[in-house]
């Protein structure tokens, strides 16, 4: 790769970006100060306008067709940070700012501060955090200097941490405590490789860093580590530990933004970190490292999600196997391929529907919970019949889960597929398949029973406009598997062929 | 040998310290004080990163030096909150530690 | 070898040996005692590296604040595990290898910073070149409130999201409440003699650090430290009390900071050449001006974070 | 290419779609019954018109879904579109008061339409799965453990069949240098694509396993028994067609693969006997006749399979015109059962007569529409072995079937004089009736003049067949309680008893995971995945 | 002059030094915590003093000696309190 893209200089539209930042971030600072109701909102005045800046930026995007830069108080890197957004970027904002909306309307009947007080706990930290959830994985996604991105995902963790245990049951904080520790250990080795990058080149630009790396031994120890630190906070298989409790005890909004969007923070960082940082630093095994753990995620967290006996934790699990998937795609993405591109839409693909299926899930799972006081999955006979609505979205999203059409997780496994069959390396393909195959399994567990012509009665009946916010989300998860192939040239945009392995 | 090579040395066995402690501790406190004890390593890994990079009239790098008083203040907020969390699992559960959590997926059987 | 070196060497040994018993330590809190002299200690190896501000910050927050956190949490868990915990160390064989994990990563961690560039890239040159726009002397002050003051606003909110995340896990009748005085025991009069002698003196010299840190060590971090100290001691002489976590005015010094530091940075759009810019020639003064509500913010948020979430109703 | 054909194609899948989305609200709920035999008429008017000589293609321009319809499809969709309706009549009465039911006949009946019109594999995968998926309401229907097992073994065939069908498919797109996914532009590029065989492999897995060739059919009789006979109708009838269209679509006729065509043959031919061998054991209808078809599809699998072989031209015509056959006479039969139960003494004459010229048109009584679609597939089968054993099976149909006509025979005899519902008589009498007459009336259109045909000998030759079954029917009725009770869906019991002794492994994970997630082994795997990773990018220079 | 000012601090420092380590072997060596207490503040007491005291001529300005006195009053300060706190926890525990 040669003549990387004029780093230096913010483009037209640069200014959305740091918008995108500032914007959730006076609206933490103004929730704060202001309290109580304004907080909520505050939270939902922003959203809808948040929602335009990313919708912007990627109309910018796709009239350029340059990634979109600016550079932060003038000063350029290496000296000054740049904001920098590609294809990836953009549709990650896109895709935070309408699952962070559509959990905070759905969360509104959950964490409305209760009429007689001017405030409560539960709410006011549950609308400051959401915010925080949406500012910092917009700083994720537009990051251009791994210093400011430490930054980013510690601002992450501490938003998505205390959102585990805002009801303060004691399994809640633990896992909230599990989830915290284990998250400083994956930032810890994050800086330490940072360290060792900034020790040998000078920089933490990522563009002028991607010029500078050779293949030497301090950027394997780095990247090791930074790589190993991002996994930790992905919970990419072994490194889960801290995944299920938290996902699963978690009220269900929060729930829903964590399993489809925090996870999905740290893992854009390992791509930037290997397609953006290191694309001249040959990677081939590190990928076959990435994909393994992937594959026994997938095989690991699916059959765990078989064995689980409540609803809640069969989708924690289910995302331990899908965020497997999402590392299949790093073998793929090597050399001057043909197949590259597909398996780079490929696993975009794949990481936007799972989000707004998983999402929906979570969503459909809380009102579910809600309605009948337990999420037990064996006592869910017959919820299709006097929820209908919400069992459909859940079915929807897990039917993107499974792979199955029409969906966005048909087509993103149907790129990768044909790219993994293209690459000759089928191994991979085979992994998905099979996944697919326990997806199946386990969200045959949950909707075979629940469509059974069994009586069951609610204790209160959900929300219609809840069950729509839920709807919505696996429907767009749906939707994405109309994508025109407009979509996935706009992926490309920003993407930075990898060396090597041209097999 | 100079200073800055010596606090290469200190900063790589403070994290091999640290990483033992947080492994092996099973109270949660000292696990937060394993933590801090890598985070003080690394800090130190960027002060001798910023020591090699002394010049232009400046004994040091000033970039690394203020990544690490960023830094320093990230950590001390992320033992403030875990210390939150940890006396707040007490006040609600009792004594627990990590280890015994492997219950808590099936605590609603 | 020159005395230098074997002081030095002695520094490390000490260091080393300090954080070995924080690790080893029987005891929680024995081993927070030690994290506490370790912190104190590392300073001293910041100023061999000539990183006078980071050494202050290491001893005031580092150290310092954090080390009265640790320290209060240790008493507390003493209390609480009187009845006597479920903890056990794990077996030894798995303590075996974890100990040769850790040595090898340290080997390696080792091996690498040694083969690191010496003198190593750096961007002194350009911090240096450009200080002259910012009116500052201490070219630290300037990567951290000019040149990469957008890191530094976003660190100020990792501060409030702290306090956010702590407050939290407040119980739910006691919200509007405030937080236990810091080991909130019965005030004494040795305590309050200090509190009452030492904070005129100690907010006299935190705000003498946010003003030399302009041009010499020191800055925001370190006075708001030495600040927030300050408050904390009063706090624990029971001449003061934490204000009610719903009160306006504190509320408002905890974002104070980061506010202030937005909107000055949103300003720069309009006032200077973009977000986080400065208009040439008003750098200095705007800089001092970020600092002094920065200063402020943190020497309230920094209590407010070891006095953990709240405890109790205030009366109004 | 005309506006009419163009429209009657993208409504033949999106009528009952629509017509489902239209009946959304509790208020239309009413008119969802009437759909059940109002959707499949788009389907019928653009077979027609293609049989007719038109063919249409279209492509929705921004998506890139397309559709097309051409002789092959166009047969197949015709009767198909009869069965839809003939059996839409006769649930609309009874089983569609479940809304539940309705809505997955609306689904599955689009995906039976659409997967003749797909043009390209993606919308070929999307309309397979809608034939596929949503049948699982179908068999639900009764709710009772038989069926709730029936509906789980067909639910795990089906999405694994889904599976073998989608890495087939991602090996097809991948042997297309041009980077099309029309299915004749992949099916063209096939023989010389690196991964022939691989796709060729899971083109005949999945496929096979939709049409239950052995040993991938025990899910059908538990199916087809535990479903209501309307759903059963249909299913036999039409949605296993989506497994004959597969394979006449994906197997590379044109290129003689011999190699391929005769294990695919011996694999229908075994299936043949074997459904016979083991549905001659039974003696619940519904079985009798899962197992029929079993055996028929045996049959075409052997009839494609032999075609494949030497690149016979015209394969894929005959294949469509045998199993269009098929698929009346089999719906017909089911709704039989149904008729017989329920027939006053006045009608059951008509009821057995009828029933039993069906049976035998499945085993080629010449004059039959049977018989007409035994003289098609004459020219893939060849004189040689392959057309011996098809007239063998032909033999072996016959013994079934008369097992089958005994049993109903017995059952119109057991059961009460009550009066004939009035709908599935009418629904039913004009199936039996356009089994039997609607393969007069393509056989001229698609295939050509009877002429040789129609001479003595020839029909001689096709008789003996049937002659030597009913011997053998006679011959064996004595042992007819002897004989072996073979449990329906026979080696599905096996293939449960592993399954569920493999779950058992979920609790070895289970085990591993809880060491896994204890916090020293995690904090130790994450150094070792940072050493590991750092080795690695060191060994990748 | 120079040479007796340095003198003087030499002299100074030496001392000071002196107390610190007497401080700590007391520190190390009494028996009781009270009297350990005792060891401790002394020397803190004359080991910081005497060492401000030999700095005060190299301040080099008003300013600066003004900041090295300061220090010790503090130091004094902080460890009085520290030292009657302790004394009481330690009398309270028996």
């Amino acid at each position: 790769m040669n003549a990387a893209p004029i780093a230096s200089a913010s483009t037209a539209g640069g200014s959305l970006l740091w918008l995108a930042i500032i914007l959730p971030v006076v609206g933490i600072l103004a929730s704060l100060l202001s309290g109580g109701r304004h907080a909520e909102r505050i939270a939902l005045l922003l959203m809808p306008t948040g929602f335009g800046i990313a919708i912007a930026i990627a109309i910018f995007l796709w009239r350029s067709g340059q990634p979109l830069v600016y550079v932060i108080g003038g000063f350029n890197p290496p000296l000054g940070i740049a904001l920098r957004a590609d294809g990836f970027s953009a549709v990650m904002l896109v895709t935070t700012a309408l699952i962070v909306a559509a959990a905070g309307f759905y969360a509104r009947a959950i964490f409305a501060t209760p009429p007689g007080i001017t405030e409560a706990r539960a709410p006011l930290t549950f609308w400051i955090l959401l915010q925080a959830i949406w500012a910092s994985l917009n700083l994720v996604f537009l990051g251009g200097d791994l210093f400011n991105l430490y930054v980013a995902i510690e601002l992450l963790t501490f938003a998505a941490v205390p959102l585990v245990c805002l009801d303060s049951r004691a399994e809640t904080i633990s896992a909230a405590l599990r989830y915290l520790l284990f998250a400083l250990c994956g930032s810890v080795f994050y800086l330490l490789g940072v360290a060792l990058l900034y020790g040998a080149y000078g920089t933490l630009d990522i563009v002028l860093l991607s010029d500078r790396v050779s293949s030497e031994p301090v950027v394997w120890v780095a990247a090791g580590l930074m790589t190993a630190g991002l996994l930790a906070k992905t919970a990419l298989f072994p490194l889960h530990l801290w995944l299920p409790p938290a996902h699963a005890n978690a009220p269900a909004a929060c729930s829903a933004v964590l399993s489809a969007l925090v996870v999905k923070g740290s893992f854009f960082l390992i791509v930037r970190l290997w397609f953006g940082v290191l694309p001249n630093v040959p990677h081939e095994a590190v990928s076959f490292i990435l994909a393994a753990l992937g594959s026994a995620a997938i095989l690991f967290g699916s059959v765990l999600a078989l064995q689980q006996e409540r609803l809640k934790l069969l989708i924690a699990y289910s995302t331990v196997a899908q965020i497997g998937y999402l590392f299949l795609m790093f073998p793929l993405v090597q050399g001057p391929n043909l197949w590259v591109a597909e398996a780079w839409s490929g696993g975009i693909m794949q990481t936007l529907s799972h989000a707004f299926a998983k999402a929906a899930m979570f969503l459909a799972a809380g009102l579910i919970a809600e309605s009948l006081g337990h999420d037990r999955i064996r006592d869910l006979r017959g919820i299709g019949a006097v929820m209908p609505m919400t069992l459909f979205a859940f079915g929807l999203g897990g039917l993107s889960l499974m792979g199955l059409p029409p969906s966005g997780g048909f087509l993103a496994k149907w790129l990768l597929l044909k790219a993994s069959i293209e690459a000759g390396r089928p191994i991979w393909g085979a992994v998905m398949l099979s996944g697919g195959l326990l997806a199946a399994g386990y969200l045959y567990r949950v909707l075979a029973p629940a469509l059974s012509s069994d009586i069951l009665h609610l204790k209160a009946p959900p929300r219609r406009s809840r069950e729509a916010v839920a709807l919505a989300l696996a429907l767009t998860a749906i939707a994405l598997g109309f994508a025109p192939k407009a979509f996935f040239d706009f992926l490309q945009i920003g993407r930075v062929a990898v060396a090597g392995g041209s097999s | 040998m100079t200073a800055a090579t010596l606090a290469g040395f200190i900063g790589s066995a403070l994290v091999g310290l640290g990483l033992y402690g947080l492994i092996t501790d099973p109270q949660p406190i000292r696990k937060i004080l394993g933590f801090n004890l890598i985070g003080s390593g690394v800090f130190l890994l960027f002060g001798i990163v910023a020591r090699k990079g002394a010049a232009a009239g400046f004994a040091a790098d000033p970039v690394p030096q203020a990544m690490v008083i960023t830094g320093i203040v990230v950590a001390f907020s992320a033992s403030a909150l875990a210390i939150a969390l940890v006396l707040r699992l007490y006040e609600v559960a009792g004594p627990v530690s990590l280890r015994s959590e492997h219950t808590s997926n099936k605590a609603e059987k | 070898m020159s005395i230098l070196q074997i002081l030095d060497i002695g520094l490390a040994g000490l260091v080393l040996a300090v954080a070995a018993w924080t690790v080893f330590a029987r005891d929680a809190f024995a081993a927070v005692v030690g994290f506490v002299a370790y912190g104190l200690l590392l300073s001293l190896v910041w100023v061999r590296l000539f990183a006078v501000d980071v050494a202050l910050t290491e001893a005031a927050i580092g150290s310092g604040v954090t080390g009265v956190l640790l320290i209060g949490a240790a008493g507390r868990l003493r209390k609480l595990e009187a009845s006597g915990g479920d903890d056990e160390l794990p077996g030894a064989s798995l303590r075996l290898f974890a100990a040769a994990l850790c040595i090898f990563v340290t080997l390696v961690l080792a091996g690498v910073v040694l083969s690191l560039p010496d003198p190593g890239p750096t961007l002194a040159p350009e911090a240096a070149r450009h200080l002259a726009e910012t009116g500052l002397g201490n070219p630290i002050t300037a990567v951290l409130l000019s040149y990469r003051s957008f890191d530094t606003m976003l660190e100020k909110v990792v501060l409030v999201l702290a306090v956010v995340g702590v407050w939290s896990l407040a119980a739910d009748q006691y919200w509007g409440g405030a937080a236990g005085n810091p080991r909130g025991a019965e005030p004494d009069g040795t305590r309050a003699l200090l509190a009452q002698v030492l904070p005129p003196l100690g907010i006299l010299i935190g705000i003498h650090m946010v003003w030399v840190g302009a041009d010499e060590p020191g800055g925001a971090f370190q006075g708001g430290a030495i600040l927030a100290a300050m408050w904390m001691i009063t706090m624990m002489a029971g001449l003061t009390e934490m204000p009610s976590i719903r009160s306006r005015l504190l509320r408002l010094v905890l974002v104070a900071g980061p506010a202030v530091f937005v909107a000055v940075g949103v300003a720069g759009v309009a006032f200077a050449s973009g977000v986080f810019a400065y208009p040439t020639g008003f750098a200095k003064p705007l800089i001092l001006f970020i600092e002094a509500f920065m200063t402020l913010s943190i020497a309230v948020t920094l209590p407010v974070l070891v006095a953990g979430p709240p405890k109790r109703l205030r009366q109004q | 290419m005309n506006a009419l054909g163009l429209v009657l194609l993208i409504a033949t899948p999106a009528t009952p779609l629509v017509m489902l989305a239209l009946c959304g609200s509790q208020a239309r709920r009413d008119f969802l019954s009437s759909c059940l035999w109002i959707a499949p008429l788009p389907a019928l008017g653009a077979a027609l018109m293609t049989i007719g000589g038109q063919s249409s293609a279209f492509a929705a321009p921004a998506i890139g879904y397309t559709l097309f319809i051409d002789k092959v499809a166009g047969v197949l969709l015709l009767v198909v579109a009869i069965l839809w309706i003939g059996a839409g009549l006769a649930a609309a009465r009874r089983e569609a008061r479940d809304v539940r039911f309705s809505v997955c006949w609306m689904l599955t009946m689009a995906g039976s339409f659409g997967v003749f019109v797909a043009a390209d594999l993606l919308t070929f995968y999307l309309l397979y799965a809608l034939v596929s998926i949503p049948a699982f309401g179908l068999i639900m229907r009764n709710g009772d453990a038989a069926s709730k097992r029936a509906a789980g073994v067909y639910m795990a065939f089906t999405i694994l069949g889904e599976a073998f069908l989608l890495a087939a498919f991602a090996l097809l797109a991948a042997g297309e240098p041009n980077g099309s996914l029309q299915i004749h532009d992949v099916i063209a590029a096939l023989p010389g694509s690196p991964w022939r065989d691989g796709a060729l492999a899971l083109i005949i897995a999945s496929f096979g396993l939709k049409i239950a060739l052995v040993p991938m059919h025990g899910w059908m009789p538990l199916t087809y028994t535990a479903a209501p006979l309307p759903a059963a109708a249909a299913l036999s009838g039409a949605a296993v067609k989506a497994g004959v269209i597969g394979l006449i679509r994906f197997l590379p006729f044109d290129t003689a693969l011999p190699d391929w065509g005769e294990a695919l043959a011996a694999v229908g031919f075994i299936s043949a006997f074997y459904g016979v061998a083991v549905g001659i054991t039974q003696h619940n209808l519904k079985t009798v006749l899962a197992y029929s078809s079993i055996s028929q599809m045996g049959v075409i699998a052997a009839v494609m399979g032999m075609g494949l072989a030497s690149a016979i031209p015209g394969t894929a015509l005959d294949s469509a015109v045998y199993a269009a056959h098929h698929v009346l006479v089999k719906g017909a039969l089911f709704l039989s059962i149904g008729v017989a139960a329920v027939a006053s003494q006045k009608y059951r004459p008509l009821v057995m007569w009828l029933s039993a010229i069906m049976a035998l048109s499945l085993a080629g009584l010449p004059m039959t529409g049977g018989w007409l679609a035994k003289l098609v597939v004459k020219a893939p089968l060849g004189d040689g072995i392959a057309g011996t054993l098809a007239d063998l099976s032909a033999a072996a149909t016959t013994l079934l079937m008369l097992h089958f006509l005994m049993l109903l025979a017995r059952m119109a005899q057991q059961s009460p004089q009550t009066k004939t519902q009035v709908a599935i008589d009418a629904s039913w009498l004009a199936l039996a009736i356009s089994s039997v007459v609607v393969p007069w009336l393509l056989y001229p259109v698609v295939v050509g003049g009877l002429g040789e045909a129609l001479t003595a000998s020839a029909i001689f030759k096709s008789l003996w067949p049937v002659l030597f079954g009913a011997a053998l029917a006679y011959g064996l009725r004595p042992w007819d309680h002897r004989l072996l009770s073979v449990p329906e869906g026979d080696i599905i019991n096996l293939m449960e008893a592993a399954f569920r002794a493999s779950l058992r492994l979920g609790e070895t994970f289970e085990r591993l995971d809880l060491r896994l997630r204890q916090w020293p082994a995690a904090t130790i795997s994450l150094g070792i995945i940072a050493l590991l990773l750092a080795a690695a990018a060191r060994a990748s220079r | 002059m120079n040479v007796l000012l340095d003198l003087f601090s030499v002299i100074a420092i030496c001392f000071g030094t002196f107390f610190f380590l007497a401080g700590t072997a007391g520190l190390l060596r009494f028996p009781d915590a009270l009297s350990r207490l005792h060891a401790l503040t002394k020397a803190d007491n004359l080991g910081v003093g005497l060492i401000v005291l030999g700095l005060l001529p190299h301040a080099g300005s008003l300013l600066a000696a003004l900041k090295l006195v300061a220090i010790w009053a503090l130091i004094q300060l902080a460890g009085a309190t520290s030292a009657q706190l302790i004394a009481r926890a330690i009398r309270r525990s028996g």
